[in-house]
């Protein structure tokens, strides 16, 4: 057994450089048992390269690592692959979701520790199992569900189950809350305190600070691969922490005046779409207008999105600026649609190609003459958008696989924000995006809407939903639950629609700083 | 299951066609030879199958067929060796080709496209210098070790059919292979790192020692194949034996459900995919059409039915969505 | 064409004063087969006899592959070749090209409007005609399939069409063409088919199986290439039909011959490749001396086909093993 | 262009052990024949390349050479049509096999694989059954269309070597498709939708449409192949002509830097893709090595050739990092 605050992990002068690069350098760290270490840093600060040697999946390029044996000592250990840092107790959820699809959820969760005799699957073990650590994450579904089934948020829990199956010692998370809703997020806080409290480490990454301030003991706060501070509880605050990440603090948008009298541009009616069937959903959107789609996981806004787009099949009618917006996406998108998806793996990005070519192809199209690509404005306006969403490194050539998760997405947004489409759909937006970034990326969207585009999006984060939405459409199980305007929206009052009228949940998200105490510290 | 749905019912209406407008069709005998040339594809196509799994290709099956059917009355009848070390000597030489193949994929990440199609030209070009490209056949003897694929069992009740002993191989095969996918850990392994191969590897699944193992056991297969076609046929040219045998293996493997993108398959459509293939070649002589047809016919047959199937699956959904909506 | 044959003709004049010491001389066959091997032992045995250097190529790939030989060989400098040309009436171009640069005779397959000096070979309508009336003999009457690897290439259209006319004892007339969908009654034979199978023997097998199933009553098959008559003697003896099926055979598959010696074929049409490969190069070589003696008037050396049946099979089989024996021992030490 | 470095030193070092060690090669003649060749088969593994980017494949390649290059004789001599419409008619007929192709793959979704694969059937099965298995030729006429592929330009200061006329289609084509491929919109969406098809959708490409595209100008080269390799010829058999060609034409392709994954392309690298692969044929004459032996040869140089091109780009990353380090 380990004892509560024995060190369970050293890292001395870890680095990592890639092509000759340093993503990462000079990383002292040492974790604890039961403590809950927040490690805090903008986009491309190296975050997932520190959680990635310390997993296993990727080697340091110099520096060695310590890890606690059964008996307490610490021993050095090179990791050559997830497999050694499994048995050395270490867990680590990806940033990217990494599922093979074509498993069942039991099936994922035990890939490669399948519970077997001489080879043969103990199936019935397997799912019993599995629904234990489906309960435990708040995933009501059966576990024989194939995973190619499951919403985004649905299969990062997935992960999460997985994760936590291997009763590590140390359970490393790479932005576990980036695609859930405020209540599964909440409960993962409270999985992470649990864990805390039986005597484990906690490593996880998090863009959102109050989640931060809530849970974490200790924060250590990375800027350009080096670590700039490591705080002790009590010692630190929002601005503090925001100081060291980027050198200063970082401001909130003021609200913005909203036009009530513009003209409709989106107006939706009985839409159908192909999975939730039950309730046909109805509502407008003005130009110059940011409506925030809010909701629990599964609530059916990505369907709404997508139905607009017609990237999934819908019934019902949907119209821009008047006239019927018919036809498969690349005729949507002629008529000024733009879809930012909310998987941005699998949706979003062309990870073998470069930057560049990432962010023009939407547009290309546009200032072409005769089909010819003008490269000299294309490369003039991929470096402006990249200017204008913070992408770093701001190397236009670089492969965006070779990218931070948070850049990665301001690609993809950056792809549309250079045409100002008539219609902008985004889904689950600033996911894995830093704060100042983010800020940044909202200061964007209205500035589209000031210039009279349309915007529809939905977020799980219901800070993000008040900050930026003019209008909120609440929904539940698959149909409107309720329209709120910026000023009756409110984190209760969303919440109340979203859970189906039910009372508001105690704590929802972005109340951090009140409520962050209830967890205590394990001191 | 649901997969071969499809494949099943293609094969159905065939072997329907086929026994109403053919001659002889449902004749003991006839099944008989159905029966064993299903069982000879199948088993390569099973090989075929495991390598589509993961994502990858094996193209020089036909090759291995020739190589190992080329070299087992090479050494047997030119060089005089005995059977009891032909046998495993072709076994074993036929795994190490897989061998090769699976650690430049895995270790050199060379498409395997490339390299098994340099297989197929190698292996080829090494049986048909190796034997002056000359035909090896077993020159009528060696009646015993061809007794492996020519052995037929009496079924107590029945006339004309007897069952071709090549059936055990292939029933002990897919039996294994399905049990293996299905039911066993490295199964799982082999399925999961088809689909998302660094799933698999970040879930400490040895994924490189998985795709090498279904290249070693394609290649076995294609291996045991070759050595029971010659066995059956009695003699072969280096130069065309086992031309485009891959293609068939493959086409069997994909028509039984097998996602050429990964981590999709179903045994029993493989085999019956196999036996699709064969069925139409004999059906295409027994109804009488000029076996310059049999090309068109085989690839019209397939074609349609594969889009009937789809059409089928289409509109069943539709009309599932409609019940609900 | 006159005019190339009249050029050849000259240069070869020429070689009378400055005879090639080494001549490098080729053999092309049509593809690849036992029976091109054999030839290959008797070019090579050619060779090594008359001092000279011998290339034998074999087409895999059909047209475009011979096409693209017989250029590279010109390439090489070649200085004289004997092909087995596999479309003559539509080879113009290459054949000149051959009789342009090097000296062009044909073996196996001629092409008489080609400007080639020599055909060395044999209709292949009569050695048609020749297996068609071995069956006769041995067969009475009845239903009889006949099993090819393909019909496109004209000695296999001819050998097929000899084999009809032998058989159903027609007067010969090698422009004669029966489709090979139809079926023949005549003479108290029903000839059910013609099946072919692109040299996939799995299927050549299959072929005969199939056709014994669709046709039960068959009385009478024959292989007309090499590996049609060994697939034949192997099905019939896997269903215990052998003898009571007749079989007229083609070539000398070892099996085939086996099975002539114990009685249960009729007996089989051997051509003589080993006589196209080693004429092929005598004739060439002479050629590059000067010396064009050896070209009869109509330009054509006949090496005939040989009917093998029970009583010459022992000897025949022994004969063209020691045959092949030397050509791969000249092969191996060159 | 980097990823066809290694394809070009494969290239080169085959032609310096061909000019070294045979016989002739830097003759006019040869290199004339090697222009002849290559232009031939590069303008089908062009069309191949456009497949394989949008990660799908081609095996209907020489199953369309086949009944392209059948149809033209077929119809010029037997039926006696004119050139004039002869040609646009199969090339219209090539473009529409490649539409129906694309249609397959995109409105229902069948895997690219089995549905060129029943095309592979198909298609030779058409051609045979059109012609009865007969050889279609010139017979010594039409030199005039003929030329189109026959034509040599002799070139002013060399002395044997004349420039074929089929460099002309191959130059004019290589520099439309590379251009298309990276100075057009199209050409940027066919790319991204190799890449990622959903996310290119997601994009507002039209992805079904520019699949479909991809497929008809592969089989649309396809046929413009066949058409000059049987002017080239004069001749062909439906049963063997332009069998394997779809390997070949893939397999050119993916030496020249495709992968089959989808998403990448060298116009570059395929035309010397298709270059190597003629050059080591004629190599193996040159040289004096058996015929036999050609398959083993280009099977092992190219496996050879990859794996070092493949081992020489590890060690330089790995010395370039040290050197920076
Ligand atoms: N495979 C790679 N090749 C080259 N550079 C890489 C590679 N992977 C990551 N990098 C670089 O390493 C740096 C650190 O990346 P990392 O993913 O650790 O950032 P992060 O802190 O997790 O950011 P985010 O919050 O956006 O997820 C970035 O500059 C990134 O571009
Ligand atoms: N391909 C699919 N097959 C079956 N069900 C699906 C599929 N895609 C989504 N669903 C289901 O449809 C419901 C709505 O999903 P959707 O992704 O629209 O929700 P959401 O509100 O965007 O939630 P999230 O926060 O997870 O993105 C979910 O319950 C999901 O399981
Ligand atoms: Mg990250
Ligand atoms: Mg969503």
């Amino acid at each position: 057994m380990t004892h509560p605050h024995q060190e369970l992990l050293r890292c001395r002068n870890l680095g990592r450089r890639y092509a000759g690069v340093p993503a990462l350098a000079d990383i002292e760290l040492s974790v604890r048992a039961g403590e809950v270490l927040a490690i805090v840093g903008e986009n491309g600060a190296g975050k997932s390269t520190l959680l990635k040697i310390l997993s296993g999946v990727i080697p340091p390029s110099n520096g060695s690592m310590q890890i606690a044996d059964a008996d307490g000592v610490l021993r050095s250990v090179q990791l050559q692959s997830v497999r050694d840092a499994t048995r050395a107790g270490i867990a680590l959820v990806h940033q990217e979701l990494n599922l093979a699809e074509n498993l069942d959820i039991a099936g994922s969760i035990f890939l490669g520790r399948e519970p077997a005799r001489l080879g043969f699957l103990d199936l019935h073990a397997m799912r019993a199992n599995a629904s234990k650590w489906l309960a435990r994450v708040g995933l009501n579904l059966d576990p024989t569900t194939p995973c190619d089934a499951l919403a985004i948020a649905q299969r990062q829990l997935v992960e999460v189950a997985k994760a936590l199956s291997c009763e590590a010692r140390i359970l490393i998370l790479d932005e576990p809350t980036s695609s859930l809703s405020a209540r599964e997020a909440d409960r993962l806080l409270e999985i992470m305190a649990d864990l805390r409290n039986q005597g484990k480490a906690v490593i996880f990454v998090s863009h959102h600070l109050d989640e931060v301030l809530r849970i974490a003991d200790r924060v250590m706060v990375l800027r350009d691969g080096q670590c700039t501070g490591i705080l002790e509880r009590g010692t630190y605050d929002r601005d503090s922490i925001e100081r060291l990440m980027v050198g200063r603090s970082i401001e909130t948008n003021q609200p913005r005046p909203v036009r009530q009298d513009a003209a409709v541009r989106l107006r939706v009616t009985e839409l159908v779409g192909a999975h939730h069937r039950k309730q046909p959903i109805s509502f407008a959107v003005r130009a110059g207008e940011i409506v925030g789609l809010a909701g629990l996981v599964g609530a059916g806004r990505t369907e709404v999105l997508e139905a607009i787009a017609a990237i999934t099949p819908h019934h019902g009618h949907v119209e821009l600026d008047g006239a019927p917006l018919s036809g498969n996406t690349a005729a949507r998108v002629r008529r000024g649609v733009a879809i930012v998806p909310e998987d941005r793996a699998r949706n979003g990005i062309f990870a073998a190609g470069h930057v560049s070519m990432n962010m023009s192809l939407a547009w290309i199209d546009r200032n072409s003459r005769a089909r010819t690509v003008n490269t000299a404005a294309e490369r003039a306006i991929v470096s402006q958008m990249m200017d204008r969403m913070q992408l770093r490194p701001a190397e236009p050539s670089r492969l965006v696989h070779t990218l931070s998760g948070g850049n990665q997405q301001k690609s993809v947004i950056g792809r549309w924000m250079a045409i100002g489409p008539a219609l902008l759909l985004l889904d689950e937006p600033t996911r894995g995006v830093d704060v100042s970034a983010r800020a940044e990326i909202h200061a964007e969207i209205r500035r589209l809407a000031d210039s009279g585009s349309s915007v529809l999006f939905a977020s799980s984060e219901l800070e993000e939903v008040l900050m930026l939405a003019d209008r909120v459409i609440v929904m539940h199980d698959g149909g409107i639950a309720g329209e709120l305007t910026a000023h009756e929206a409110t984190e209760v009052a969303i919440m109340h629609l979203a859970t189906g009228g039910e009372p508001a949940p105690a704590r929802p998200r972005g109340t951090a700083h009140e409520h962050g105490s209830e967890y205590g510290t394990s001191s | 299951m649901k997969k071969s749905l499809g494949i099943l019912g293609i094969f159905l209406a065939v072997c329907v066609v086929a026994s109403v407008f053919g001659q002889n069709f449902l004749t003991g005998y006839n099944l008989m030879n159905l029966t064993q040339r299903t069982s000879l594809f199948a088993i390569i196509s099973l090989g075929a199958g495991l390598v589509i799994i993961t994502g990858g290709i094996d193209l020089s099956i036909g090759s291995v067929v020739c190589l190992a059917g080329i070299t087992t009355p090479w050494l047997l009848v030119e060089h005089g060796w005995s059977p009891w070390v032909v046998i495993p000597v072709v076994l074993i030489g036929s795994a190490l080709i897989g061998l090769f193949h699976g650690v430049l994929i895995t270790r050199l990440r060379l498409q395997p496209f490339l390299v098994t199609l340099c297989g197929l030209l190698l292996y080829r070009g090494v049986a048909r210098w190796m034997t002056s490209d000359q035909s090896q056949g077993f020159q009528g003897e060696f009646a015993g070790v061809r007794s492996i694929a020519l052995a037929k069992f009496p079924i107590p009740g029945l006339d004309t059919y007897q069952l071709p002993a090549t059936v055990i191989p292939l029933i002990v095969l897919s039996v294994a292979i399905a049990v293996f996918l299905h039911r066993t850990v490295w199964g799982r392994w082999l399925l999961a790192t088809g689909r998302n191969e660094s799933a698999a590897r970040y879930s400490g699944v040895p994924t490189a020692w998985l795709i090498t193992m279904a290249y070693v056991a394609c290649s076995l297969l294609a291996g045991v194949g070759g050595m029971l076609f010659i066995f059956d046929i009695g003699s072969a040219q280096p130069s065309d034996f086992g031309n485009f045998y891959e293609l068939y293996a493959i086409a069997a493997a994909v028509l039984g459900g097998c996602s050429l993108r990964g981590g999709e398959a179903s045994v029993f459509g493989i085999v019956i995919g196999a036996a699709t293939l064969q069925v139409l070649r004999t059906a295409i002589i027994l109804l009488g059409l000029s076996s310059q047809l049999e090309f068109a016919v085989i690839g019209a047959v397939l074609l349609i039915g594969v889009t009937t199937d789809e059409l089928i699956r289409r509109y069943s959904v539709r009309r599932s969505e409609r019940k609900i909506a | 064409q006159a005019d190339l044959i009249a050029a050849q003709k000259a240069r070869i004049a020429d070689f009378k004063k400055a005879p090639k010491a080494k001549p490098h001389l080729a053999f092309v066959s049509n593809g690849v087969a036992d029976f091109w091997t054999i030839a290959k032992a008797g070019a090579t045995a050619a060779g090594k006899e008359l001092g000279c250097q011998v290339t034998v190529e074999f087409p895999g790939g059909g047209l475009g592959d011979q096409k693209r030989m017989l250029e590279d060989l010109v390439t090489r400098g070649i200085d004289g070749v004997s092909v087995s040309p596999i479309d003559p009436t539509n080879q113009a171009e290459i054949l000149a090209l051959i009789a342009e640069k090097s000296l062009l005779i044909t073996n196996d397959s001629d092409a008489p409007k080609a400007p080639r000096l020599c055909y060395i070979g044999m209709d292949n309508y009569d050695a048609g005609v020749m297996c068609g009336k071995l069956a006769r003999e041995g067969c009475a009457g009845g239903e009889v399939a006949i099993f090819i690897g393909r019909l496109e290439q004209d000695n296999a259209k001819r050998r097929r069409q000899g084999f009809i006319d032998g058989l159903l004892g027609r007067a010969a007339d090698a422009t004669r063409y029966d489709e090979p969908g139809k079926v023949i009654t005549e003479a108290g034979y029903t000839i059910v088919g013609t099946w072919t199978d692109s040299f996939d023997r799995a299927k050549a097998k299959a072929n005969i199986e199939d056709v014994m199933i669709k046709h039960p009553k068959l009385a009478l098959m024959t292989g007309l290439f090499e590996y049609n008559s060994t697939l034949a003697v192997e099905v019939l003896k896997q269903t215990g039909k052998l003898g009571t099926v007749k079989l007229a055979a083609f070539d000398e598959g070892a099996e085939v011959i086996t099975a002539i010696k114990d009685g249960s074929v009729l007996g089989t049409v051997v051509q003589d490749p080993y006589g196209y490969g080693f004429e092929s190069i005598k004739l060439l070589h002479a050629l590059n001396q000067g010396d064009m003696s050896m070209i009869p008037a109509n330009g054509i050396i006949s090496i005939s086909a040989k009917v093998i049946r029970k009583d010459n099979a022992e000897a025949f089989w022994k004969d063209l093993k020691a045959k092949i024996k030397a050509g791969k021992e000249a092969t191996a030490k060159p």
